[in-house]
Formats: structure tokens, C-alpha cells, sequence
């Protein structure tokens, strides 16, 4: 993989200057460690914040989900890395407005650390904090041990919801009931073709053969459930579908939204040659198909591959799922 | 026998000299299981720390609070938050105070212990930096010679780390590797080794 | 580059079925050829009717730019192939609300005769056409030669400006006017990093080093201006000004857009890096931003490497290019 | 001595079956300069011609006209679009006729090439089909015996291609190549020498 970049050590930074610099009506630095980006027009006084963090190179995730409808503000890390629990406290001060912060984010260690000592340094600023960890990849861990499984795109759906349940004025806790169900609601599965480089580290996450795949593997190149040839788009999408169907059951009737999102390289075209796939296997169930989401929504740099998320909704998690959004990545009217 | 500001700033050029000589080496064990930045987390607190080092307060606990943030400020990898957790649990017993017996460290490293196990909610047992510490705890208990400390903790931590190589990381990165972890040291054991030798000055 | 793929052959007919199944409100197979998409809910009587045709493996160009405010219908081709001439009859077809239609397509010797063609066929059906056609790649001819340049990401403006000038009730003439304006306001040039694969070819478009670039490449992969090593970010990104600048000076006061556009595998990351000596460069020349669009608006699958384009404004063109169009990849409210 | 359907479809028979040989060849010719499909649009569009050909009207300029519009439907490239457009051209011609006269083919050659020349906006002389064509016209001029003009064609074909050779190609795909096409054939230009050779049995 090749990458269009400077000293490897100013990725982070070059890019959150243009990101700003190109979208100042949706973001703005804030902080003093450079590293938190904040909506341009904070969310109305006395509305609940949404605060995510995380490593970079999965935008639109973290930061480009900070906008209206979603995100109040968000620290960077490097890439695949966690911020500091310094950056975290300046993210969480920026997206307060007096009703409290909400921590909605991955289930990765460094960051459950981080952000919980972040939560004690913004104690003495008297900012109230809670917290969600989304814990949707399937092929992390067995049922069994939900707990211990990775966060990833699911993360999308969560900070849609709760970002929608917080403009509607709800508070601290209510808020945290919503994200935290929107989380529940949640199963991912990825599979990866081909790796990408982190910057610092200058060379692949992971090998694999020109005529392979991995079934499962993590946004950062984790292992996965099998490596082996890869296979035809409508066997990947059946085994996807089979993996998350079997973790999360539907029942005719039921309504869902599905997120077929490429990791990078894996272009428009491929998606919705799964979709269609996906969208047959969900008639079958007999669900409802609600707003489904075919595009690059999180991301691992210039991977290529791709990752299905399920979201089982009710009707409060389709009301706010529905609500209307605004960030440069995404918008719904 | 009682410790201050000076022998933590002795400390500290031992440590950092250290930190910069085992920074492949630490890089590359945590290459090997993780992401590979321990070698950077502790290269780049232990330089921070070095920095304040001049200007540190007579007052322990602010020192050692100055010495935290470092790491906070430095780093958002797991194993600095932990250091940083660790030293400020130290810094708030020692507050107020300019002297510590030596005899009191082991105290202060189980409390370290507890702390970070609060921090990282991981078992004792897990095959990390935590079984450093436990064993440095055990190993210095009821010592009251500085050296004689210094060097109970050094043997101890080299000595958990030997314990442990054999068995399955079950936390953090290393976790998704499972069986491989077996015969590999846990990178975080092996950086509390070589930084309780370097206090040491073994 | 590894494909999510089945047969090779349906690739093109695979995905309409599947970007039509997961956006019914926005698009609708039209015609008898299976390859024409649609309005979902066609513009209202009377509206000049805007249709575009090329190669599939661009997207969003060109299908996807079907929608309110953009294009009323597309012929859709085989990957980089041109529709045959009863297709694009068809999309004309389609597109005619009675006030006649223009074809607004890309200069490639095959789409320009089956284009022709296509008029030809519905002269019978007393569909007036005009013609205007992009050619916006300043690396593919020099300025004496213009007319012989390729069109590349610049019709994504003119797609816009033509539909909202359309949109605004103009008739045949004076729509044809403003999308001849803006698509004669538009220069573009690419840098490639690595190919893609054409599925039915099953081979990469182009070879070249793991450490190096191609310089004013075509998004077909044709020789561009230099092959040499791969260069810093800001190196590449103040080149592509110059040759952008050198074929369009700008003047103190200038109003412009730019589109920072990936080819399909560079990172939104990359994209923002560039960026900031982008926009460096044109408050250099004293030009204003306007609307500056980064990602990915007209890609080769999963081809690595971006393209510039910059669109100089007038008021005319500033006011139909902001004014609002919504489509599956891309709303401006 | 005069034309008919009986002519024609004996010739689509053996045109069909010279475009599944030259398949590969053809791919490869446009692949070295181009997309590498035209082998692919001169047998589709053969195919479909052949499952026409049997229901074929007596009307020539009925049954040209429906061969044209298997290529139209079958292909987009160019080298299909031009094809469609000068068996179009005949077919205004001989629109209403069941006939056609040998000495009338040189003209019928030359106004394809007229109204592929008008279609593609490309010069003679520019390494195109149109310069087989007009060599094809040219051949046949003045020729009254079926079998001398299709023979004549076939050599005319064969000659432009070979003239051609030498030179840069100016069009299409072909332009971007530049200097690099001296000396290969344009692939264009083949298919019609395997085309006139084909009809003339030869
Ligand atoms: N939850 C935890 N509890 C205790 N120690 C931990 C925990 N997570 C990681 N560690 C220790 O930290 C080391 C890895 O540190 P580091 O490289 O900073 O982690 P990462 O880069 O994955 O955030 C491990 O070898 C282990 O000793
Ligand atoms: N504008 C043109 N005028 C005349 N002949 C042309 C023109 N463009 C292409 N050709 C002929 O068609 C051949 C290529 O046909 P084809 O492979 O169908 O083109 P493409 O696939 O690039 O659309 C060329 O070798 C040339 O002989
Ligand atoms: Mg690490
Ligand atoms: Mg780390
Ligand atoms: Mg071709
Ligand atoms: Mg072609």
C-alpha cells in the first residue's frame, strides 16, 4: 500500500489542520493539546455531550462524526492509538454544556483507562460522566464473552442515536439509557483482504496471500476466525450475514438497519454487489430493512475489505437512528 | 534509612539513560504481541520526567503528582496511563512529606499494585506488569536497607517475569494471541524489569 | 488489488441491482437494456432533462450523480467501456420532460459516437439534444490541443451546475449555456500510486514500482506526464497547483472551488494532508474558497492516488453550484 | 451480375465463424493499444447478426439496417459504433432493393467510410479503419465480377493495413500511445482485412 503523506510523524496533525481548514463550518480545535476537535457551533446550553476518542485512521471515524445530531467532540490519537486521558479531559470539557458528558466509545484497554482517568481529572472541574462502550465484533469473542469484544462500526449507529436522543433535550441519564441501548443493539463482523500501513510503523499491519482472505479479522489487522482463498462476493456475504444472524437472531417483522461498510480500498461498486445479498437475507428473516447504510463509515486507512453491522431497532432507536444529522461525512435530512 | 528529592532525581537519570538503551528492545517485545510503541511510551515519559527533574519539589508527593502527569501528558498507550496511575497513588501517601523510609517502599508498590489493578481491571495472575509489581511488593517487605530494597525489587521483578513467560497473556493486546504468548515474555513485565534493575542500578 | 467479486461479467449488472435495492428513493432501472438508472421520482414536467453516460467503476461517477438538482438519467457501461448507443437512447428517453435534453459527458471517443448516435435514434421520439462535453484533464493535451483533453472529476461540477440551472426552470438553450460555462471553468489533474483491476481484464490497468508515481495519469490508467519516485505530500500537492494555476491563472479576488478527490484507495486522511497546501496556495494567489469538496467524487475502483480539480466562479455558476441537490453520495441542503 | 440475402447470409456465415478465430487475436491487437475488447464486439455483434441472419428480409436495405442495429445493442466501443453506422449507410441506399449489382459496392464501401468518417470525425490517413475502407473503395472501382471486387477488397484491406503499419497512430485509444504504436498494426484496420477476407472466402 502506498501513502500519499509527509513525515510520518505529522500525519495526525497535517491532517486535522485540513480537516479544520476545509470544513469550519462543522469542526474547530479545541484544547490545548491540539488533539480535540469540537462542533463549530457547540450544541445548545443544558444539552447532554456526546464525547467519543480514539486512535486515527478510521475516519469518518472518530472525529469527522462531530456535527449536529451527533458528536459534541471527540480526542485524536495517533494512529491506532489511543489519545492521552489529558486529551480526553480537554474533549470532555469541550463537549460539555452543563448537563453532563457521555464517554461513547470502543472497547479497547488503552482507552477504557484513558478515558476513565480522564473522568476523574474532570472531576474537579464538577463535570458529570458516564459511560458506553460499544463491544459489537462477533469475531472477537463468543457470546459468552460479549464483555471482551472490540468496538467497531457499530460505534456509528451509537453516536447517531444518542447524538439525536441529546438534541431532543433528554437528560444525562436518559441519554446514557438510549446510547447504552443503541449499543446493545449492535453486531459487527469484518472481513480483510488486504492491510494498511500505519504511518510511524511504515510497513503492513499483517501479511496475507495475493488469493487470500480473513474472515473476522480487526480494524487494526487483530486476527480474525479463518484466514483462507477468497471467496465469491455472495459466499462472503452469506457467511457474514450467517455470523450475525446467528449472534443476533431476527424475528418476521422485526426492524433493522444494516451498515455495509468498506474498510477503505473496497470500492462503492463491491458493496452493493453484497447488498444485494444482504437485503435478500434480511426479506428472508422476514425483517424491515430501515435506512441502510452502503459506503465507507469506518474505515482502517487504505484496507481493503469490508465490514456488515446489524442494528436491531425499536421504535425509540428508529426515531433517533431517523433524526436529522450534519457533519461533513454525513447528513441526514 | 531515608530517601528524598535527591535520590528520586538520581533515580530518574538512571532510569531515562535506561529507557533510551531499551527502547528497540522494548518496541520490538511489543511488536511482537502488541503495537509496538512500549519502547516509545517510556522513552518519551522517562524524557519528560528528566526534564522536571531540576525543578522537582522537596514535597514527594508533588514530585511524584509531576512525575505522573508526565506520563499522562506524554503518552495514551496503556502501559503509561498505568505508570501514571501507579505514581500518582504514591503521591498522594507521600504528600507533605520530603523524607521516605525505605522501608516503607514496599507499602508504596503494593499500593502502586492496587491502584493500577483498579486502573486496568485486570487480574493478578494475568501475566503483566501487575505480577511485577506483586512480586517487587513481596520481595521488599519488612527490608529497611535502601540498597538492600532496591535490589530485593530488581531480583523480584526479573524473577516474576521468568514466572510468568510460560503462560498465556490473557490481557490487553497480547490476549488475541492466545497460545502464542507461551515462551514469550509479556512486554510490560520485561520494561518493569529493566526499570526496577535501573533504580537499582544493577 | 484484490476484488469482492462473482462472476466478472456481472459486475456492472450485480451492482445496479444492488445500489437500486439500497436506494429506492433516489434510483430506479429505466428502459429495456437493464443499463439505464433514473430518478426515482423524475424531475417536474417540463424541466430541461440532464443525462450522462460512460463506463461503470467510477462511482459516485456516473450513476450516482442521478438525483434532485443533478442528473435525471445515466447509461451505464461495462467497466470503463462506453454504453452502447441504445442505451444512452434510453437514458434520453428517460430524461425528456418535453423541454428537451442535454447529454453532459466526458471526451472518450466511444461515448462521443454512441452519444451522437443516440440523438440520431431519438430524433425519432422528437427529443431535441444538445451536447456538452468535459474536457477538463490538463494533463491529457496541451492548452493548444484543449479540446483533445480527457474528462475526468470536472464533471461532477458541471453535473451540479447544469442540474441546478435546469432545476431553476431555464429552457434547452440557456441550461446548455451554464453547463458549456462551468464545464469550461473546470481544470483537473491526477496522480496515480497504483492501478486497479478491470474485473473481465482480472489484471492490474497498469504496472509500476512499489516506490513510485505516476504523474497527470488518466483514470483508465493512461501515461500521464512523469513516472519517478514517490514524492512528499507537499511536494505533490504544490505540483498539481502549479499545473493547475499554470493552464487557469487566478487573480487576486478570485472566486474558485476545488475538489480534492481520492481515485478510491487514498484515505480521506491523505486527502486532508493535501488539503492544507491546497488551500495555502489559493489564499496565496488571493483567490477566495468556495464550498471546497474533499473525498471521493469520481474514483477507479480501488485505484490508489488523488486528482485535483479547479472550478473557477462567476455569480452565475457560484449560485447553481450551492444551490441544493440530493443523490445517495452526495445532498447540499 | 447481382446481389441478394442468399449472398449475404452466406457471407454472415463466414464472417461469424472468422470472427470466433480471430477472437483472441483481435482482443490482443486492441489490448497492446487499446481496451483489448474488440475482438469481444466483432463476435457478439457476429452472433447476434447469425441468429438474424436465417429470418433476414428479402428487402436489402431492411436487412442491413437490422444487422446495424446488432451492433448498436451488443456493443459500445467504437470499432461497433462504426460498423453500425456504415452498414446503416448502405442500408439507406439500398433501401427497398432485393438487389444489389458487384459494380455498385465500391460506392456503397466508399459512402460507410463517408458516413464512419462523419461519425467518428477522424482524417484518412490517420491509422483507422476509414483507411481500409478507402483503400476497399478504391479497389473495387470499376469492377463488375462479384468475385473480383470481393477479392479486390480483401487485397485493398490488406495493403492499407500494411501501408498503415509505419505510421503513428492519431486516434482513439491508439492516440495516447504516440511513437510507441509505429510499426504494430491498428487493430481497426486488421479486424477489416480479416472481415474482407472473410466475405471474399479467401
Ligand atoms: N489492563 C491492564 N492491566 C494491567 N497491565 C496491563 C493492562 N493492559 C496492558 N498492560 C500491560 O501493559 C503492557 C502493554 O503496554 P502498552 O504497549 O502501552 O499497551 P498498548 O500499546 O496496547 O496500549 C502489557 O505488556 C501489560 O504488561
Ligand atoms: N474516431 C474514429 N474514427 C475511425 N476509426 C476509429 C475511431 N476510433 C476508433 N477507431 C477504430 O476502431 C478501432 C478500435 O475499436 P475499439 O476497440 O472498439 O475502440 P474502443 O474499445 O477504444 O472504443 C481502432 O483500431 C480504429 O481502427
Ligand atoms: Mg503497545
Ligand atoms: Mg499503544
Ligand atoms: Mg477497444
Ligand atoms: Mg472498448
Amino acid at each position: 500500500m502506498k501513502k500519499i503523506l509527509n513525515n510520518p510523524v505529522d500525519y495526525v496533525d497535517e491532517m486535522l489542520a485540513g480537516l479544520t481548514a476545509a470544513h469550519p463550518e462543522f469542526y474547530r480545535l479545541a484544547g490545548e493539546t491540539g488533539r480535540v476537535v469540537a462542533r463549530a457551533a457547540p450544541g445548545k446550553p443544558g444539552k447532554v455531550g456526546i464525547v467519543t476518542g480514539g486512535g486515527s485512521g478510521h475516519l469518518p471515524v472518530f472525529t469527522g462524526y462531530v456535527g449536529a445530531g451527533l458528536l459534541d467532540a471527540c480526542a485524536i490519537g495517533d494512529v491506532f492509538a489511543s489519545p492521552s486521558a489529558e486529551q480526553m479531559a480537554d474533549a470532555i470539557r469541550a463537549a460539555d454544556q452543563g448537563a453532563g458528558v457521555i464517554r461513547l466509545y470502543g472497547n479497547y484497554g488503552g482507552d477504557i483507562m484513558n478515558f476513565d482517568m480522564a473522568g476523574e481529572l474532570v472531576e474537579f472541574d464538577d463535570i458529570r460522566c458516564t459511560t458506553v462502550i460499544l463491544a459489537d465484533d462477533v469475531a472477537s469473542a463468543p457470546p459468552a464473552e460479549a464483555a471482551k469484544r472490540r468496538g467497531v462500526a457499530g460505534m456509528v449507529y451509537a453516536f447517531k442515536i444518542a447524538g439525536a436522543a441529546a438534541e431532543a433535550g433528554h437528560d444525562l441519564d436518559e441519554v446514557t439509557r438510549i446510547a447504552q441501548k443503541a449499543a446493545d443493539a449492535c453486531r459487527s463482523v469484518g472481513a480483510a483482504l488486504s492491510p494498511c500501513t500505519v504511518p510511524q510503523a511504515g510497513k503492513p499491519t499483517f501479511q496475507i496471500g495475493e488469493d487470500e482472505m480473513e474472515m473476522g479479522m480487526g480494524i487494526h489487522g487483530e486476527p480474525g476466525v479463518w484466514r483462507g482463498k477468497l471467496r465469491a462476493a455472495d459466499a462472503i456475504a452469506g457467511e457474514m450475514m450467517d455470523r450475525l444472524l446467528a449472534d443476533m437472531p431476527l424475528a418476521s417483522g422485526d426492524r433493522v438497519s444494516i451498515m455495509v461498510n468498506s474498510l477503505g480500498a473496497t470500492p462503492p461498486e463491491e458493496l452493493y454487489i453484497l447488498y444485494r445479498i444482504v437485503k435478500a437475507r434480511l426479506d428472508a428473516e422476514g425483517a424491515t430493512t430501515v435506512m441502510p447504510l452502503v459506503g465507507r463509515y469506518a474505515t482502517s486507512m487504505e484496507m481493503t475489505g469490508v465490514s456488515f453491522t446489524l442494528c436491531k431497532l425499536d421504535a425509540e432507536l428508529e426515531t433517533y437512528l431517523t433524526a436529522p444529522c450534519d457533519c461533513a461525512f454525513w447528513s441526514v435530512a | 534509612m531515608s530517601l528524598t528529592v535527591v535520590e528520586l532525581r538520581s533515580a530518574i537519570a538512571r532510569l531515562s539513560e535506561a529507557m533510551e538503551r531499551e527502547f528497540d528492545a522494548l518496541n520490538a517485545a511489543d511488536g511482537a504481541l502488541g503495537d509496538g510503541d512500549l519502547g516509545v511510551t517510556l522513552k518519551r515519559g522517562m524524557r519528560a520526567i528528566s526534564e522536571l527533574s531540576p525543578g522537582l519539589p522537596e514535597d514527594l508527593g508533588q514530585a511524584l503528582l509531576a512525575c505522573a502527569q508526565a506520563f499522562t501528558k506524554t503518552s495514551g498507550s496503556s502501559y503509561g496511563t498505568l505508570m501514571a496511575t501507579g505514581l500518582m497513588s504514591m503521591a498522594k501517601v507521600l504528600r507533605g512529606r520530603t523524607e521516605v523510609e525505605a522501608s516503607e517502599v514496599s507499602t508504596l508498590i503494593a499500593g502502586a499494585r492496587d491502584a493500577m489493578q483498579a486502573r486496568g481491571k485486570a487480574d493478578l495472575g494475568g501475566k503483566t506488569v501487575l505480577d511485577s509489581l506483586d512480586a517487587m511488593a513481596r520481595a521488599t517487605a519488612g527490608l529497611t536497607d535502601s540498597k538492600a530494597v532496591a535490589e530485593a525489587a530488581a531480583t523480584g521483578a526479573a524473577r516474576a517475569q521468568a514466572e510468568m513467560k510460560g503462560r498465556i497473556a490473557t490481557i490487553g493486546r497480547a490476549r488475541i494471541f492466545g497460545e502464542k504468548t507461551i515462551g514469550m515474555d509479556d512486554p510490560g513485565m520485561l520494561a518493569m524489569t529493566a526499570i526496577a534493575a535501573a533504580i537499582a542500578g544493577t
